[in-house]
């Protein structure tokens, strides 16, 4: 057993002493706290980068390359089968995950040194987000179904912290609310598959040599097992595990909480988005991949779980970015576009397989990230606007964030051959159209596509080209307000000023990811399938065929028809006030209205649940008013009645034997209270008398 | 080795002893040491009865006795704080004077 | 001949034993390491008086005790006759008891002071096979019993029915409760490595010579954090300055033996000591390698020797603080107790289970001393921050 | 019946009885401690060392310790004046004495007169933590939370209810 393999608990670990370190600390400790996050995150680059050296020279390909290391936590009843067993394992999956996390969160981290210079709650949020990122490392390296879900609430827990960050904001406390609230659905169905799956395994070890819950053995067995509703309990297994992931990374339709999570800063966003939070549902199921894919011998490989989630993702790719087309606030755009683009790497998942969903999650990861930065670096220049439409011209104001915003957007929308977003999308767009059961996932994704190129190149013109349109309505608009009290710099002064560009501290993290999201694209090409094959999928065919080079023309036609519209629409004669009409308004049947207010999933949500409240409220409002009331009137009136005929009856007869009794009733009162006098000792006393009383009848037979 | 009965009937009257003193003090102070009396013929019992079982390894006794100790120990401080708040409320410590519900 | 030499008492002791019948062995063999653990420490107690007095002198630049001698002769033994003479004044001197005391408490409080402590030295391991009582449960034997002080402590300031006496016994036992609660903590750290409670098994545990040191615990992070704590813990569970609170002068005159005198009072002063004796033992024992030689090649100077050596040294510690250290206020007394040396010895234990769990080798090191100076540093900046030690100034009215 | 029995069991009754019987509430409570440290001797007599020493830990070095600081601040400190026995004590006392004569009856007559003590038993300290991290995992686990819960409890009831 390998040294990094044995302590690879030290890379989530460090990240969390850091964050405990920093909430012992005094508030003033503002450099001690970055610089421990910092410090801490740079260790766990390292060593994850020796992990990843030893999966690479270790390079056994594919299920040969694991290793894990697995130890028993506690005993809670007697013998092997009560020892509840936890662990870490190391594969290319999990190597290469790690490298992602700490590497882009490292650069976050330096980012949002910059961009949170002026909070005063600074060692909380360096404190929240080291804890966030060992958090997610530990969902990376657990090797127990139990050591994940751990993780994955810890997960849950900092982003809720995070999210709600501004927390005398009441936006943002509403957000962190929801995010909170909205990925639990999914964690109860997660936790429920958990506990099903230790009934069926009795082990929530993944990898046991052998006896672990993605081993042939136990899949075999569940495989073999069906459920009531006829089909095999590792499908319905996976399916409560993939409703954990649909809540987390945001799937419809537990996709709600994810646009409003903007409410956070936006470095944490950037977090949430690109590395840690929504990955996790990704890597989940990639993780678990075994238990979505397993299927009968006899049955197609599609009636396993995976065709839920290629179908589940297929739809989230397209909706959310129908949605996005309409937004304004730069931030939600941005949003909806990583929802779509989970909504790919499900889809990938489902009908491509570990590698392509995962290449799409890492490329993807480094431009999002770009992207959210590039955004947070616009917010800060542009003094805590964050409508686009305030926006503008900022082409020449803020030159290094236009350049790599520009980098991010078009990796994002996939423009051909040499941006990494190209690549891994192709790959994806490939494997759905090879799908067998039908067409249409793949009809989706080139729509999605479409759409995403298109609303990338609407925000870039309006935010990048044009001319300024932020001096009228700065500090009237709603968002522009933007936690003033906590940003000292800006709650002082409100005057419109020109924008400016961020320090060097926020750029150079812009850079590095820059060039990251454009060398990526070389690891994945179909010409050299590194990554697939390391991630231990080999391909039929590789290299450029025919139909995979008419696919990469389609999607290149796809992307530049995107890209033209885009520019036809907005870039060519930028709008001149923040005022003016939408140009989509003009779509027929109000399609713009429904993009924007987000197909009213949020209102349907709230107008079902309060609906449904206000009915039952009414219904037992009438119950209680007319059946039961009319009962209790009815009653009271045939008392009334029979009291009036015994009245008589009363005052002839009753009246002499009444006043005995009463008297009968008092005496009884009042030795019935001298036994209730509330003092202890006669308690105590009548409770040693029953003692004899009780042991003496036991002992003289009365036991029998 | 003293035979089973003479730890039996010491804790007997140790328990006596504590529910005498329980009924018939006064100060609640002395009732809470007489319970405490009780409590521990009881765990004198417990370990007596593992001394002189068929299977003495299984501890039973002695986990028993440790476990009432530690109770034993959070049912003392309990108990003292509430009688301090009683005295500090009703200015006595009488329990024949602390019989009404309402404070 | 070295080992004889280490031996030595042993064999003195089996030789006496087996003169006599077997019948009456046991009884005897038990009544000599009793009568031996208190004529041993009795003569290092008056010893240590006179150490104490001179110690204090030579920093306070002054003379100590130098004139008490043998009688009738111009021999003065350096002042070492001055316990002698201190006993006899005690004997002689008349016992005073308040009219309203307590009788029966009033005289039974010193007794209950001295017995208890000097049951803790019992399970100290002087030398190679020389502890009087090897328990199973040694440690907690020593805490156990040592807990009975401060009944006594109560006792005497309850009885003497003198307001100064009572608060001296309430300072006392609010501080030995808080400071018992650190000391025990930071032995359990030790405990947790040996995995028993039996000083000797412990002092076994660090008998090696690994590399150029010892294997005393003291020599690992978390080792030396729990010495740290425990020798500042014992101080303060004896009642030695900077912890004297209890029995200061300028505050309640003396503390809980202000209304005692003569013998008595004596008593009170020989139980303070044996109990710095035992927690000097116990450091010695469990950080320090007990009755080990710090080097191979010191193995021909007997085990005892060793443990005494370290006693010592621990008592001289002591002198040396108190001559050089100004006294605690009670709040500082208590906030120290709870809110630093409780969460660090809480935190050493942390450090103790990484050092169990992880592979021996320098990460091993680094994780353990960042686990313990890291909260170190941040909570002594956290509770130093608002207050404000400067140098100090002197003014004069004008 | 051996001497060292006999000593203790006279010691501890007696002052269990002085416990009880004195007057003032201080003298009460060193009384129960003699008698505590008898029962420690007790379980020592019967080869329960850990339990003993336990014994006298918690019960001589905090419960009585808390006790004699519970009658200090309720003023118990000096003899009362008038009677310290409530005023039923007469049939406090024979119910005390039926439950005495009760279990005296019956622990004469039953079948455990006859056991035998094992030959040699030894709980050992670590005997005694493995059983307790292993097999009696779960009820340590429930007193840790319960002497928490005391502890926060009593801090809170002791509290000094702030003037309203």
């Amino acid at each position: 057993m390998v040294w990094i393999v044995k302590n690879l608990w030290l890379i989530p670990a460090l990240p969390i002493l850091a964050a405990g370190l920093s909430a012992l600390a005094p508030q003033r400790c503002r450099k001690l706290s970055s610089t421990l996050a910092i410090g801490s995150m740079v260790v766990s680059f390292l060593l994850s980068l020796c992990a990843f050296a030893h999966t690479l020279q270790h390079g056994g390909h594919g299920a040969e390359a694991k290793e894990y290391f697995n130890f028993p936590w506690f005993e809670f009843a007697a013998g092997s089968a009560g020892v509840l067993q936890l662990g870490w394992v190391l594969d290319p999956l999990t190597a290469v995950m790690l490298v992602m996390v700490t590497f882009v969160g490292l650069l976050i981290f330096i980012y949002s040194v910059g961009y949170m210079a002026h909070d005063e709650n600074f060692t909380r949020f360096f404190c929240f987000m080291s804890l966030f990122a060992g958090a997610m490392l530990g969902v990376v390296i657990a090797n127990s179904l139990l050591l994940l879900f751990i993780s994955w609430e810890l997960v849950g827990l900092t982003s809720y912290l995070l999210i709600g960050f501004w927390y005398h904001k009441p936006s943002a406390a509403a957000a962190a609310k929801k995010a909170f609230i909205t990925t639990r659905v999914g964690d109860v169905l997660f936790f429920l598959g958990i506990m099903w799956l230790y009934s069926q395994t009795g082990t929530l070890l993944f990898y046991d040599n052998g006896a672990g819950c993605l081993e042939q053995s136990a899949l075999a067995g569940m495989v073999a097992k069906a459920t009531g509703i006829g089909m095999a309990v590792s499908t319905a297994i996976g399916l409560l595990i993939f409703a954990g992931a649909v809540g987390k990374s945001g799937q419809v339709p537990l996709h709600v909480w994810l646009p409003d999570a903007m409410e956070g800063p936006t470095p944490v966003s950037a977090l949430i988005h690109a590395a840690t939070m929504v990955a996790a549902g990704v890597f989940l199921v990639a993780r678990v991949y075994p238990l979505m894919g397993a299927h009968a011998e006899g049955a197609a490989a599609e009636t396993s779980a995976l065709q839920v989630v290629t179908w589940i993702g297929a739809i989230t790719a397209v909706f959310a970015a129908s949605i996005a087309v309409a937004q304004n606030d730069i931030k939600r755009i941005l949003a909806y576009s990583t929802v779509s683009q989970l909504g790919y790497m499900m889809m990938g998942l489902g009908v491509g397989g570990v590698a392509v969903g995962m290449f799409h999650l890492i490329t993807h990861a480094f431009f999002k990230a770009l992207l959210f930065m590039g955004a947070g670096s616009v917010i800060h220049g542009c003094h805590d606007e964050q409508n686009i439409r305030h926006m503008g011209g900022l082409k020449k104001f803020m030159p290094v964030t236009f350049a790599t915003y520009a980098v991010g957007m078009l990796a994002l929308c996939g423009f051909p051959l040499v941006f990494s977003g190209f690549w891994s999308k192709d790959a994806i767009l490939h494997s759905a159209h090879g799908w067998s059961v039908s067409k249409i996932p793949f009809l989706l994704g080139v729509a999605g596509a479409f759409l995403t190129a298109f609303y990338m190149t609407r925000q870039v013109a309006l935010v990048f080209f044009g001319q300024n349109r932020a001096t009228h309505s700065v500090g009237t608009h709603s968002t522009a307000s933007h936690s003033t009290s906590s940003k000292v710099g800006d709650a002082v002064e409100r005057v419109p000023t020109d924008p400016h560009e961020s320090p060097a501290v926020m750029t150079w993290p812009l850079i590095i990811l820059a060039a990251c999201a454009i060398g990526l694209s070389v690891i994945g090409t179909p010409a050299w399938p590194w990554f697939q094959s390391f991630l231990g999928q080999h391909h039929g065919e590789t290299g450029f065929t025919s139909d995979v080079i008419s696919l990469m023309a389609l999607s290149s036609v796809i992307v530049f028809a995107g890209l033209g519209v885009g520019w036809w629409l907005y870039g060519r004669k930028p709008i001149q006030k923040a005022g003016e009409p939408e140009v989509l308004e003009k779509l027929p049947l109000g399609m713009h209205a429904w993009f924007a207010k987000k197909y009213g999933i949020d209102e349907l949500y709230e107008m079902t649940v309060i609906r449904f409240n206000a009915w039952s409220a009414k219904a037992c409002a009438f119950l209680d008013e007319w059946v039961w009331g009319g009962v209790v009137l009815l009653v009271s009136y045939a008392i009334l009645g029979c009291s009036f005929v015994s009245r008589f009856f009363d005052e002839l007869v009753i009246n002499l034997g009444f006043d005995q009794s009463c008297d009968g009733v008092t005496r009884g009162g009042k030795f019935m209270s001298r036994l209730q006098d509330g003092r202890v000792q006669n308690y105590l006393r009548i409770i040693g008398v029953a003692l004899v009383v009780l042991v003496l009848f036991l002992i003289w037979g009365g036991g029998k | 080795m003293t035979p089973l009965v003479g730890y039996l009937l010491l804790s007997a009257m140790l328990f006596a002893i504590g529910l005498a003193g329980a009924l018939t003090r006064r100060n609640a102070i002395i009732v809470l040491i007489g319970i405490e009396l009780m409590l521990n013929a009881a765990n004198l019992n417990f370990i007596a009865f593992w001394r002189f079982s068929e299977h003495p390894e299984a501890l039973t006794g002695i986990m028993f006795v440790i476990f009432s100790i530690g109770v034993a120990a959070a049912e003392a401080a309990v108990g003292l704080a509430l009688i301090i708040a009683i005295y500090r409320h009703y200015k006595t410590s009488n329990v024949d004077e602390m019989d009404s519900l309402k404070g | 001949m070295a080992d004889s030499l280490d031996q030595i008492f042993v064999l003195l002791k089996h030789w006496l034993v087996a003169l006599l019948p077997p019948a009456a062995q046991p009884l005897v063999a038990v009544v000599l390491s009793v009568v031996a653990i208190i004529s041993v420490f009795g003569a290092l107690f008056a010893i240590t008086t006179v150490f104490e007095r001179k110690g204090l002198a030579r920093i306070q630049n002054r003379y100590g005790p130098n004139r008490v001698g043998i009688p009738f002769t111009k021999i003065s033994l350096f002042g070492f006759g001055q316990p002698i003479a201190d006993g006899i004044k005690a004997l002689i001197k008349e016992d005073l008891v308040p009219r309203a005391a307590d009788q029966i408490v009033h005289y039974l409080a010193p007794i209950a002071m001295l017995v208890p402590l000097t049951l803790t030295l019992a399970v100290l391991p002087c030398g190679r096979n020389m502890t009087a009582l090897d328990l199973d449960a040694g440690l907690l034997y020593f805490f156990a019993v040592g807990a009975g002080a401060e009944l006594a402590v109560f006792m005497a300031g309850w009885s003497s029915r003198n307001k100064y006496s009572l608060f001296g016994a309430m300072r006392a036992i609010a501080q030995m409760i808080s400071y018992e609660v650190p000391l025990i903590l930071s032995t359990v750290a030790v405990v947790m490595i040996v995995g028993s409670l039996s000083p000797v098994k412990i002092v076994e545990a660090q008998a090696g010579y690994g590399g150029w040191l010892p294997d005393w615990f003291v020599f690992t992070p978390w080792g030396l954090a729990g010495f740290l704590i425990f020798i500042t813990a014992a101080t303060a569970e004896s009642n030695r300055s900077p912890f004297d609170l209890p029995e200061g002068e300028s505050e309640i005159v003396a503390g809980y033996f202000l209304e005692y005198s003569g013998f008595k009072f004596a008593i009170f002063f020989m139980a303070e000591y044996f109990g710095m004796f035992a927690a000097g033992g116990m450091a010695a024992t469990l950080f320090l390698g007990g009755y080990a030689a710090p080097a191979q090649w010191l193995n021909w100077i007997p085990s005892w020797v060793w443990f005494f050596a370290k006693t010592m040294g621990f008592i001289f510690f002591l002198i040396w603080i108190r001559g050089t250290l100004p006294r605690l206020r009670q709040d500082q007394l208590m906030n120290f107790a709870w809110k630093f040396m409780l969460p660090m010895a809480l935190i050493n234990i942390v450090a103790v289970a990484l050092w169990h769990f992880m592979t021996p080798g320098i990460p091993r090191w680094l994780v353990c001393s960042a686990v313990v100076v890291g909260p170190y540093l941040l909570m002594g900046h956290g509770l130093m921050q608002n207050q404000h030690v400067g140098k100090r100034v002197y003014r004069y009215a004008d | 019946m051996t001497i060292p029995f006999a000593i203790i069991a006279v010691l501890t009754i007696a002052a269990a009885v002085g416990a009880m019987m004195l007057r003032n509430l201080v003298h009460c409570s060193l009384a129960l401690v003699v008698a505590f440290v008898g029962l420690a001797a007790a379980y020592l007599q019967l080869d329960a060392q850990f339990v003993g020493f336990a014994q006298v830990l918690v019960y001589v070095g905090a419960v009585a310790i808390l006790i004699v600081f519970a009658v200090l601040l309720t003023r118990g400190g000096e003899a009362p004046e008038k009677s310290v026995f409530s005023s039923s004590w007469i049939w406090g006392t024979l119910v005390a004495a039926g439950v005495f004569g009760m279990l005296a009856w019956t622990i004469n007559n039953s079948f455990a007169s006859q056991r035998e003590p094992a030959e040699k038993v030894e709980a050992t300290v670590k005997q005694i933590g493995d059983a307790l991290m292993t097999k009696f995992v779960l009820p340590l686990e429930v007193i840790g939370l319960l002497l928490t819960a005391a502890l926060i409890g009593a801090v809170i009831i002791a509290m000094k209810e702030e003037k309203k």
